[in-house]
C-alpha cells in the first residue's frame, strides 16, 4: 500500500483523497449533515440557497445538503454491496470455470455470453420490476446483470496464470489443488480483482442511480443521489442546484473511483490493461 | 538397474473444427534410461522432444505404447506407488524467470515442495544455499529480483529437496548465457554423481550434450533415429540426417 | 536503385557514446563511453553476456531506443551526428542502415502479408511502382530461399516457421540494399541447419560489401562470421580487435572467462554476478569477479587502452600490454 | 418547426403524454377530445348533459323502453349518412365486442346498457331501445364514451375491430396515425355545426413531462393536451415565461387516499377519521399543485350533475386525539402502496411524502412502497396494504357506478376497502327501485353526507385540466374533458413559425 | 474466399444454441414474473374493477389457464413462425409493434455508434500522440466525465440547455436527424469515454511492439507506421468492445428514449415492464438478443480481417 501511493501520480493521489472524502462522509453522515435529512418542514418548501441551507431545500421543506450527505450514504453502500455481490459470482464463476475447464466452463461460458448478449439495462429494470419491492431488489438486478464481464476478465486471469511456467512447476512437486489455487491462482488473480471491484463500484453506482431514477431504488423518504435527481426533475428550472448537486456528487465519485482503478492497475502492470478494458463490457 | 523404459510409446494431437486434423507428434519410439546415468536427446525444433517429457511426467498420456517404472507398467502401479512415481520424477523447466510464483518469497518458493509433502523444514537450509552458490539474503527477496541463474538454481534447489532419482531438463539453459548455463550444469552433473540421479537431458545444443551426457538419442520429426553412447554417435553416427545434423554444428 | 559507388559507404564512428535511463530512485547508466568504428566491407561481432547493453547499442545506432533513454556523445555516418536529431536517423534509417529485431517473430506485422510488407517501405519512398511490387517481391525471396515464392509472399506471418520468418527478415532489411546491417541476435533459438543458412546468407551480404553488426552471445557464431569482435561487459567495452585474436588469444579476463564457459571448451563458469547498472564503481566494472583482480583494480583510475601483442586492445591493466 | 408553411392553415402543434389513437382494436379509435367522434349523449364544458347526435329522448314510466330522435342532415366523414341504420350497427358492434379494454375506458355493454333486449328502428330517424329490467340513469351512463358512434362503413360489426381510419361526425377527421408517434388531424369541413378553426393539428405523443417541456418552450410545440398535459409545477414555471398562458378548468378526476378496512387500524372508523382530518389537502394543492386543484371530501367528483365540493376539514389537534384512541400510544406501521401509473402523471411520490410527514403524529409510521399496477392490484387483493394513492375519472355521468363499486357489499372495489355501511347498502336497494331522478338526487345525497359522517376513502382533491399553451395560438381553453379543440386557432394568422 | 464463407458459416453455427438459450430466458422472464397478466389488460385504463368473472374469462382467451410447459411449446411454436403473439395492453401483434420500432431504435444506435466511430476512435488515436501532457489529461479528464457522468442526468442538463436556453435542437420526437443528435449523443457518452481511452491505450501499448519497431527501422515515416501498423492493430481490442457494448446501447436506449420520447424499441418495452406485457417483453428480448447475436457475428467476421491468426480454422 506504501508503495502504492508513492509510486503514484499527482492525480491519482488526489483521485484517493476524494474518495475517501466520500467514504468519511458516508460514515460520518449524522455529524456531518447540519439537518436530519427526513424532516419535513412546510414553511421553508423550495427554498433556493442560503446560509442556512448552503443547497437551499426541497419540495418538503427538506435540507438538500443533508440528504446529499446521507444519500453518499445510500448511494455508496448500495454500489459497494451490490459491486461485492457481482464479484462474488463473477469471480467465483470465473475461477472455478477457467481452473477445471472442461463442460463446467462450457456451461458457466454459455451463461456468461447470453447474459452479455442480452440488453443489460432494460434486462435490470425487468428484473427489479418483477421483483417484490425492498431495498434487496436493487442489488439482485444490478448483480444478475453484471457478473458476466467480471467472470469472463477473471476466467482469462486464471487460463493465463494456468499457461504460466510456474503452475507446471508446483503441480511437478506435487500440490493439491486447493493448495494452488489457494497459494497460486487466487493471489495472482488478486490484483485484477481488486481493480475490477473499483471499477465495478463506479459501473454500479450509475445503474442503482439509474434503476432508483426510474423509480426502481430505495423506499421513502429515503434517497440516493438517484432518488434525489427523480425527484429534482420537475424542480431543477427554478432550483438547478437540486439537480446539479446530486449529479456532481455521482460524476465526482464515479471519476475518483475510476481513477483510483487506473492508478492500481498502472501499479500492477499496464501490459494487459488493454485485454481487460475490452473485455468488460459495460452492464 | 533399468530405471525408466519407454516402450513403443507414441502420441499423436488432434485438433481442428471437426477433429480433422490430426498430427502425429510422435512415433513409436523405445528406449530406456538407467539409474544415474544422463540421457540426452536432440532434435531440431518441433521434434517433439518437449512431448516425451510430457509423456514421463504424465502431463499426457500416450496413444499407443508403455511406459514402465522399474520394470513396472505405469498403468499397474497403486495409488502409492503412483504418488512415489510422481515424487521421483522431477523437470526443470526451460524459462527460470517464469518458474517460480511471482507472490511468493524466495524462501516460500524454496520450502515449497517440503510443506506440500508435510515434511520438516531442513535445519540446514544455508548448506543447501551454499551448495546452491547462493546468498543467504536472496531468500527474502521476490523472483522478480533475482537474476535468471539464480533463479535457476533456486528451482533446482527445490526440486533437489525431494530427492528425484530421475530429473527432466528441457533445455534448462537456452534462456541463458553460456557463463551461467556452466555453472547450472556444472551443478546439476556433480549432484547426479553423488546422489546417483538420472538426467534426460533435452537441448538442441549438440556441444552441450556431448559434455554432459552417457547416450544421446537423435529425434527428427517424431522418430528416433538412434540413441548412441556420446563416443560412439560423434565417431560413427549411423544415420545420414544424424551426420548432416553433426556437421551443421561444427561448420556453421 | 543499384548501388554502385563503393566509396558512398560510410563508416559508422561512435564517439564517447553513453545511454543512461531513468529508474525509480536514479539513473542507470547501460552504456558508457563507447568509442568504436565500425569499419564497413567488415562483420563486427558485439558479444557479451545478456544486459550487457549489446541491443542498446545497436538501438542507439539505429535511433530507435525508448523516449526515455538519454543519449550522449556522438554516432558519426557519412559526415553527420546522427544523436543530434531524429530527421538524421530518419534520413538513414532503413535506407542505408538495415536492422534485423531480436524478435523475428513478433517483429512482422501479423495483420499484413509478408510480401507486402517486404516491400512496404521500396514502395513508400517511390522506389518501386506499385505495379511491379510482386516480381521485385518474389525475386528477393527467391534469394533467400524462400521457395514457392509466391506462397511465401501471400503468407501471413503466423503461418511461417521460426526459421523462415528470420529469413523473410533478412531479405526484407535488404531489399533497399541498404550499406549496413544491424543484426540483433539473428540466431537466437534456430537450430543448427536453420542457423547455417542464416549464417551463409550474413557471409554472402558482407562479400557483396555491407557493412554488419553482428550482435550475439553465441561466441562459436562470432568466431565463425566475424571479422572484427567487440567484447562487452556491463556497458563497457573491454576487449576487442580481430576476430581470430579475440578468440585464439583472448586479453581480457571476462572474455577468457566466456571462452571457457562453452560446453566444448569446459563449461567452465564464472563466477559471480554482474554488477547493477545503477551503482557502478569506480574502477574496473569486471574487477569483483575477475580471479587476478587486485586492490589497483579496484581503485578509480582512467580507462586506458591497452595492445596486446597479438594485436587486440583490451582495458585490462593487468593482461594487457 | 422552422419549415413549416406560413398563413393560417399552417399545422398547429400539440403534445400529450400518450397515444390518443390507439386505432384498431380499441373502442373508441381515439379519445373523445380529439373531437373526431360524436356520441348520441355528450358531456357538455362544463360536465352536464348535452344531445349530441341524438336531438331528444323519452322513455317509458318504468324505463325499460328509451326511444331516440337523431339529429338530421349529419355525414361521417366518409359521407356515409348518419341515421337510424347507422346507429344501430354501432349497437351490433356494441353487443358483438365484449369487453373491450382500453387506455381510456374500457367498454362493456353491460355496463352501459345492462339488460339491453332489443335494438328497433322506428324510422329512419327514430331509435329505440328495450330493457329487461328499468335503467333509471340511462342517459347519464351513456354520456361521452358510452354512445361513440361510427360510420358503418369502417368497422366490422362482427368483430367490432375498425377495418380503417375510423370515420366518425365530429368537427376534425383522423388524417393520418402514426403509432406512438403522432396523431394529425384536418377539419371537417362538412361539419353541421360550428366548423372548426384551425386546418390541420399534429397532436405528437411525448411520453416524458420534461420532454414536452422543452419541446413548449423551444416552440416545437404549441400546447399540450390531455391528462397531465404538464403538471401544475412545470406549468407555473412555465409561465414565467410571457409566451406562454393556461387556462385551467375542473376536471373530472379526483384524486383519493384509500384504506383498508379489512385490517387494524384502518377497520376502525375512529383511525379514517383521523386519517382524514389530518392530511392538510390544502397544502398539499398550494404546494403541488399549485392550487390548480380543489380540496375536497367527497370522493364523486363535482362536475358529475349529482354532487359538489365539500371543503375539507383540517384539525391535526382532533386527529391526533382520536387516533390515540385507536392505537392506545402505540406507533404502528402501515405500508402506503404507491403505483406507477400514478407516479408518471402526477406529484404522487412528494405528495405521499407529504402523507408519510403528516401522519407521523398520529403514531402511524408509513412505509412508502412503489409498485406497479400488477404487484399493487396482487397486494391489495391480498389484503397486504394500509393505504394507497388513487384516481379516478368519469367515464360517464351516473354516479350509481362509482358509489356501488367503492361503497357497497356489491362493489369490487369495496372488498379491497372492506367498508360496511348499512345506511349505504340500504339506500342502494332503494336505488333499484327508484326511477324519478329528483327522488334519487335525494338517495344520492343521503348517501353522499352518510360517506362524510363516516368516511371510507380519504377524498384529496379535484384536479383541474391545464390548457398549457404558447400564445402564438388563442381560442385554447381547457373542458373538464380535454381542450376547445375546435376553437384553436394562430394568433397572427400571416405570421411566421414562432 | 472459401476460407472466408467455411468460417462465416462455422461462425454462424456457434449462433445456434444462444437462440436456444435466448428463448428459454425470455419465456421464462415471463413465468417467473408474480402478478396476472388477466389483470392488467382489464385495468390499463386505470379505472376499471373487473369481476371475477370478466377475469376467468379473459384467462381463458389469453391461454392462461393451461400449464407452463404447453403454454412454451405453443409460444416457442408460435415464435418459430414469427409470431410473438399478442399484446396485452395494446392488442397488437408483438412482432408488427416490435418492427415498426426497429427502425427508431436502429436510428438511435447507428446514430450513437456513429459518435464512437468518428469522434471516439480519431480521438483515440489523437489522444494516443500524446502521453503526459496537459493535452492528454485534459482528455482523459473528459473521456472520465463521460464515462461518469448518469446518461439521465446528462441528458436533463442538454435538454435544459441545447433546447430550452439555446433552442438548437429539439428536445424529442423522431423524423429528422437534427433530433437524433442530443438523445444518441447521451446514449453513447460512456461508450464514447470507453472507446476514446482504450482505443489510446491500445495504441500506446502498441508502439513497443517488434513489428513496430522494425516497421521504424525500415525507414516508414511515422504517419504511415500510425496508418498502416498502429492503428489497424489496435482497431482490434476497440471492435471486441463494441461487440459487447452494443447490449448496452441496446439496454440503455430504454432510458433516453424514454427520456426523448422517441417511439423505440426501448420506450416501448419500458411500458410494457411496467405493465407486465409479457408477450412484449419476451418479443424484445429475442429480439434484441437476435441482434446483439448478429451484431458480435458482424464483429466476429470483421476479426477475419483484421486478424489473419484467426483465419486457421478455430
Ligand atoms: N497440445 C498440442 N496440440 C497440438 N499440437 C501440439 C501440441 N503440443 C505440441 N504440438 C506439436 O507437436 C510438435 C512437437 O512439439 P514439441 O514441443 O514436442 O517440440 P520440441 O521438439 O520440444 O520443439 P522446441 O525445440 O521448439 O521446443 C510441434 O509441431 C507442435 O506444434
Ligand atoms: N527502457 C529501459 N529502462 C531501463 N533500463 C533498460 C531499459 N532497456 C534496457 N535496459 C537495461 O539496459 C541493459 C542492457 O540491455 P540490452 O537489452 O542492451 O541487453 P543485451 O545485451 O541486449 O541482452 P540480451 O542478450 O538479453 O538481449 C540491461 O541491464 C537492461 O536492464
Ligand atoms: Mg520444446
Ligand atoms: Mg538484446
Amino acid at each position: 500500500m506504501k508503495t502504492f501511493w508513492r509510486q503514484t501520480g499527482k492525480l491519482y493521489r488526489l483521485s484517493i483523497l476524494s474518495l475517501l472524502f466520500f467514504l468519511l462522509l458516508a460514515i460520518v453522515a449524522p455529524f456531518a449533515a447540519p439537518y436530519n435529512p427526513d424532516a419535513v418542514s412546510m414553511h421553508e418548501i423550495l427554498q433556493p440557497s442560503t446560509t442556512a441551507h448552503l443547497l437551499g431545500t426541497d419540495a418538503l421543506g427538506r435540507d438538500i445538503l443533508s440528504r446529499l450527505i446521507y444519500g453518499t450514504r445510500i448511494s455508496v453502500s448500495f454500489a459497494a454491496a451490490s459491486a461485492l455481490c457481482t464479484m462474488l459470482l463473477g469471480v467465483t464463476l470465473g475461477m472455478v470455470g477457467g481452473y477445471f475447464g472442461g463442460w463446467i466452463d462450457k456451461a458457466i461460458q454459455f451463461m456468461t455470453t447470453m447474459v452479455q448478449g442480452l440488453p443489460g439495462m432494460s434486462l435490470m429494470v425487468a428484473i427489479a420490476a418483477i421483483m417484490p419491492e425492498g431495498n434487496f431488489r436493487l442489488i439482485v438486478a444490478v448483480t444478475l446483470t453484471s457478473w458476466a464481464g467480471i467472470s469472463r476478465i477473471v476466467r482469462s486471469e486464471v487460463l493465463r496464470i494456468k499457461k504460466e511456467n510456474y503452475m507446471e512447476g508446483i503441480r511437478c512437486i506435487g500440490g493439491s489443488t486447493l493448495y494452488i489455487l489457494r497459494k497460486y491462482v487466487y493471489p495472482n488473480v488478486l490484483p485484477v480483482i481488486l481493480m475490477l471491484l473499483t471499477l465495478r463500484i463506479g459501473r454500479s453506482l450509475l445503474s442503482a442511480s439509474a434503476l432508483s431514477y426510474l423509480g426502481l431504488g430505495v423506499t421513502p423518504p429515503t434517497a440516493d443521489w438517484g432518488v434525489m435527481i427523480n425527484d429534482a426533475r420537475t424542480y431543477f428550472r427554478s432550483f438547478p442546484l437540486q439537480i446539479i448537486a446530486p449529479g456532481l456528487a455521482i460524476t465526482l465519485f464515479c471519476i475518483s473511483i475510476n481513477l483510483v482503478g487506473d492508478a492500481w492497475r498502472e501499479y500492477i502492470g499496464r501490459d494487459r490493461a488493454v485485454d481487460w478494458e475490452r473485455r468488460q463490457g459495460n452492464g | 538397474m533399468e530405471l525408466l523404459r519407454l516402450k513403443e510409446v507414441s502420441k499423436t494431437y488432434v485438433s481442428g473444427f471437426f477433429k480433422k486434423k490430426r498430427q502425429t507428434v510422435l512415433h513409436p519410439i523405445t528406449f530406456g534410461i538407467d539409474q544415474g546415468e544422463i540421457v540426452g536427446i536432440a532434435g531440431v525444433s518441433g521434434a517433439g522432444k518437449t512431448t516425451i517429457l510430457r509423456l514421463v511426467k504424465g502431463f499426457s498420456k500416450p496413444d499407443t505404447g508403455q511406459i514402465y517404472w522399474h520394470g513396472k507398467s505405469l498403468d499397474n502401479l497403486s495409488r502409492e506407488e503412483r504418488l512415489e512415481y510422481k515424487r521421483n520424477i522431477q523437470i526443470l523447466s526451460q524459462n527460470p524467470i517464469t518458474a517460480l510464483n511471482p507472490r511468493m518469497t524466495i524462501r516460500e518458493s524454496l520450502c515449497e515442495p517440503l510443506y506440500v509433502h508435510h515434511l520438516p523444514e531442513p535445519e540446514n537450509l544455508e548448506e543447501t544455499l551454499a551448495k546452491l552458490q547462493l546468498r543467504r539474503e536472496l531468500l527474502e527477496r521476490y523472483p522478480h529480483q533475482l537474476s535468471g541463474g539464480e533463479l535457476q538454481r533456486i528451482c533446482l534447489g527445490r526440486l533437489l529437496f525431494l530427492r528425484p532419482s530421475l530429473l527432466l531438463l528441457d533445455e534448462p539453459t537456452s534462456m541463458l548465457d553460456v557463463s551461467v548455463q556452466a555453472q547450472i550444469m556444472q551443478f546439476i552433473l556433480r549432484i547426479s554423481q553423488v546422489r546417483h540421479m538420472a538426467c534426460l537431458l533435452i537441448s538442441h545444443d549438440l556441444n552441450l550434450l556431448r559434455a554432459c551426457c552417457t547416450r544421446i538419442g537423435i529425434l527428427q520429426e517424431g522418430r528416433l533415429l538412434e540413441m548412441q553412447e556420446t563416443q560412439i554417435l560423434f565417431s560413427h553416427p549411423k544415420h545420414e540426417y544424424t551426420r548432416e545434423f553433426l556437421r551443421a554444428f561444427e561448420e556453421y | 536503385m543499384d548501388k554502385t559507388c563503393a566509396d558512398r559507404v560510410s563508416d559508422i564512428v561512435l564517439e564517447d557514446l553513453s545511454v543512461t535511463f531513468p529508474v525509480p530512485g536514479g539513473t542507470s547508466q547501460v552504456l558508457r563511453h563507447v568509442s568504436y568504428t565500425f569499419s564497413h566491407e567488415k562483420i563486427t561481432a558485439l558479444v557479451g553476456e545478456s544486459g550487457s547493453g549489446k541491443s542498446i547499442l545497436g538501438g542507439a545506432v539505429m535511433g530507435l531506443l525508448p523516449q526515455t533513454a538519454v543519449i550522449t556523445g556522438a554516432i558519426r555516418f557519412d559526415g553527420r551526428n546522427l544523436a543530434s536529431s531524429e530527421t538524421d536517423f530518419a534520413s538513414v534509417r532503413g535506407k542505408r542502415i538495415g536492422w534485423i529485431s531480436q524478435e523475428p517473430v513478433s517483429a512482422l506485422d501479423p495483420r499484413i502479408p509478408v510480401g507486402r510488407q517486404l516491400t512496404e517501405y521500396l514502395l513508400e519512398s517511390g522506389r518501386l511502382d506499385e505495379p511491379h511490387w510482386k516480381e521485385a517481391a518474389d525475386r528477393q525471396l527467391e534469394k533467400f530461399g524462400l521457395l514457392p515464392a509466391e506462397r511465401v509472399r501471400t503468407s501471413f506471418p503466423h503461418a511461417l516457421s521460426g526459421g523462415m520468418v528470420q529469413r523473410v527478415l533478412t531479405a526484407m532489411v535488404t531489399l533497399p540494399e541498404p550499406e549496413w546491417i544491424i543484426a540483433d541476435e539473428p540466431t537466437k533459438g534456430l537450430d543448427a541447419f536453420v542457423r547455417k543458412q542464416a549464417a551463409e546468407n550474413f557471409r554472402r551480404l558482407a562479400k557483396q560489401g555491407t557493412g554488419f553488426i553482428l550482435i550475439t552471445h553465441d561466441l562459436q557464431l562470432a568466431a565463425h562470421l566475424a571479422d572484427n569482435v567487440l567484447i562487452l561487459y556491463a556497458g563497457e567495452v573491454v576487449e576487442k580487435g580481430p576476430a581470430s585474436v579475440v578468440m585464439q588469444r583472448p586479453a581480457h579476463p571476462y572474455t577468457q572467462g566466456l571462452l571457457r564457459a562453452q560446453p566444448s571448451q569446459g563449461m567452465e563458469p564464472i563466477r559471480g554476478v554482474p554488477p547493477d547498472m545503477s551503482r557502478i564503481s569506480e574502477g574496473c566494472v569486471f574487477a569483483n569477479r575477475c580471479p587476478i583482480a587486485d586492490k589497483m583494480c579496484r581503485a578509480p583510475h582512467p580507462e586506458t587502452w591497452h595492445v596486446t601483442k597479438s594485436g587486440s586492445e583490451t582495458t585490462c591493466r593487468k593482461t594487457g600490454g | 418547426p422552422r419549415f413549416q408553411p406560413s398563413g393560417p392553415d399552417r399545422e398547429i402543434r400539440l403534445a400529450s403524454s400518450r397515444y390518443l389513437s390507439p386505432g384498431q382494436k380499441d373502442p373508441y379509435y381515439s379519445t373523445v377530445i380529439l373531437m373526431t367522434w360524436e356520441p348520441l349523449v355528450a358531456i357538455s364544458n362544463t360536465g352536464n348533459l348535452m344531445p349530441k347526435l341524438a336531438e331528444r329522448w323519452e322513455s317509458n314510466a318504468d324505463k325499460t323502453v328509451w326511444t331516440f330522435t337523431l339529429k338530421k342532415g349529419v355525414r361521417f366523414h366518409d359521407g356515409v349518412p348518419f341515421n337510424a341504420k347507422a346507429v344501430l350497427a354501432n349497437f351490433q358492434r356494441y353487443r358483438n365486442m365484449g369487453y373491450r379494454p382500453s387506455t381510456f375506458y374500457g367498454f362493456a355493454i353491460e355496463r352501459v346498457y345492462p339488460g339491453l333486449r332489443k335494438t328497433e328502428v322506428l324510422d329512419d330517424y327514430t331509435v329505440r331501445l328495450h330493457f329487461r329490467s328499468p335503467v333509471p340513469m340511462l342517459i347519464y351512463r351513456m354520456a361521452g364514451w358510452g354512445s361513440a358512434i361510427f360510420s358503418p362503413q369502417c368497422f366490422d360489426a362482427r368483430t367490432g375491430l375498425f377495418t380503417k381510419l375510423a370515420s366518425g361526425t365530429g368537427p376534425f377527421k383522423l388524417a393520418e396515425c402514426k403509432t406512438n408517434q403522432y396523431t394529425v388531424l384536418e377539419r371537417n369541413e362538412d361539419y353541421y355545426g360550428e366548423k372548426a378553426k384551425a386546418k390541420r393539428i399534429r397532436i405528437l405523443v411525448i411520453p416524458s413531462p420534461e420532454a414536452r417541456y422543452s419541446a413548449l418552450k423551444s416552440g416545437e410545440i404549441q400546447g399540450v393536451i390531455d391528462l397531465g398535459g404538464l403538471t401544475p409545477i412545470l406549468t407555473e414555471e412555465l409561465l414565467k415565461d410571457s409566451r406562454f398562458a393556461c387556462h385551467a378548468q375542473q376536471s373530472t378526476i379526483s384524486h383519493y387516499l384509500s384504506l383498508n378496512g379489512n385490517k387494524f387500524p384502518f377497520n376502525d372508523e375512529r383511525m379514517r377519521k383521523a386519517v382524514n382530518l389530518a392530511v392538510d389537502r390544502e397544502a398539499v394543492v398550494r404546494h403541488y399543485f399549485r392550487n390548480y386543484a380543489t380540496p375536497t371530501r367527497s370522493l364523486l367528483n363535482s362536475t358529475n350533475p349529482f354532487t359538489k365540493v365539500y371543503p375539507p376539514r383540517h384539525d391535526t389537534e382532533k386527529a391526533i386525539q382520536l387516533a390515540q384512541q385507536v392505537l392506545q400510544g402505540k406507533r404502528v406501521p402501515v405500508r402506503l402502496i404507491l403505483t406507477q401509473y400514478g407516479m408518471a402523471r402526477y406529484p404522487y411520490k412528494v405528495i405521499s411524502e407529504f402523507i408519510q410527514a403528516e401522519l407521523r403524529p398520529l403514531g402511524l409510521d408509513v412505509e412508502i412502497v412503489m409498485m406497479d399496477t400488477q404487484m399493487s392490484r396482487k397486494a391489495m387483493s391480498d389484503n397486504e396494504y394500509d393505504l394507497t394513492i388513487g384516481t379516478r375519472g368519469l367515464p360517464n355521468l351516473d354516479p350509481t357506478w362509482i358509489l356501488q363499486e367503492f361503497f357497497t357489499s356489491r362493489g369490487e372495489v369495496n372488498k379491497t376497502l372492506g367498508y360496511h355501511n348499512a345506511n349505504i347498502e340500504r339506500w342502494f336497494e332503494e336505488l333499484d327501485h327508484t326511477y324519478e331522478l329528483p327522488k334519487r338526487q335525494i338517495l344520492y345525497d343521503n348517501i353522499i353526507q352518510e360517506l362524510l359522517k363516516h368516511p371510507a376513502v380519504v377524498p384529496l382533491f379535484e384536479d383541474m385540466n391545464l390548457a398549457v399553451h404558447n400564445k402564438a395560438v388563442e381560442g385554447y381553453h381547457a373542458v373538464v374533458y380535454g381542450i376547445t379543440l375546435d376553437k384553436i386557432h394562430w394568433a397572427n394568422p400571416e405570421g411566421g413559425a414562432k | 474466399m472459401k476460407d472466408f464463407l467455411y468460417y462465416a458459416l462455422n461462425r454462424l453455427l456457434h449462433l445456434i444454441p444462444f437462440l436456444i438459450g435466448i428463448t428459454l430466458v425470455s419465456f421464462l422472464l415471463g413465468v417467473a414474473a408474480p402478478g396476472d397478466p388477466a389483470v392488467s389488460v382489464l385495468t390499463m385504463d386505470g379505472s376499471s374493477e373487473p369481476t371475477l368473472r370478466e377475469l376467468a374469462e379473459m384467462r381463458q382467451k389469453m391461454g392462461l389457464d393451461q400449464p407452463v410447459w404447453v403454454q412454451y411449446v405453443q409460444w416457442l411454436s408460435r415464435a418459430v413462425q414469427g409470431d410473438l403473439g399478442i399484446s396485452y395492453m395494446t392488442q397488437k401483434s408483438v412482432l408488427a409493434e416490435l418492427t415498426t420500432r426497429i427502425p427508431v431504435t436502429f436510428y438511435l444506435s447507428f446514430c450513437a455508434l456513429g459518435w464512437i466511430l468518428l469522434f471516439g476512435i480519431p480521438l483515440g488515436v489523437w489522444l494516443s500522440q500524446f502521453e503526459n501532457t496537459k493535452k492528454e489529461l485534459a482528455v482523459r479528464l473528459f473521456c472520465l466525465v463521460l464515462i461518469s457522468a448518469p446518461g439521465f442526468w446528462l441528458g436533463i442538463i442538454f435538454m435544459l440547455l441545447f433546447s430550452e436556453h439555446l433552442q438548437l435542437l429539439p428536445a424529442s420526437g423522431y423524423g429528422t436527424f437534427r433530433q437524433m443528435l442530443m438523445p444518441s449523443f447521451v446514449l453513447a457518452a460512456s461508450t464514447l469515454g470507453a472507446v476514446i481511452r482504450l482505443q489510446s491505450l491500445s495504441i500506446r501499448e502498441l508502439r513497443g511492439a517488434a513489428y513496430i519497431l522494425m516497421a521504424r527501422a525500415k525507414g516508414l515515416s511515422e504517419d504511415t507506421i500510425l496508418i498502416r501498423h498502429l492503428f489497424p492493430n489496435a482497431l482490434m481490442p476497440v471492435v471486441t468492445m463494441l461487440g459487447t457494448f452494443f447490449g448496452s446501447i441496446l439496454g440503455g436506449s430504454v432510458i433516453i428514449e424514454d427520456m426523448f420520447s422517441l417511439p423505440g424499441l426501448g420506450s416501448y418495452v419500458l411500458t410494457a415492464i411496467w405493465g407486465r406485457d409479457y408477450p412484449v417483453i419476451q418479443g424484445y428480448v429475442i429480439l434484441s438478443g437476435t441482434l446483439f447475436l448478429l451484431f458480435n457475428y458482424l464483429v466476429d467476421l470483421s476479426y477475419y480481417f483484421l486478424n489473419p491468426a484467426l483465419r486457421k480454422g478455430e
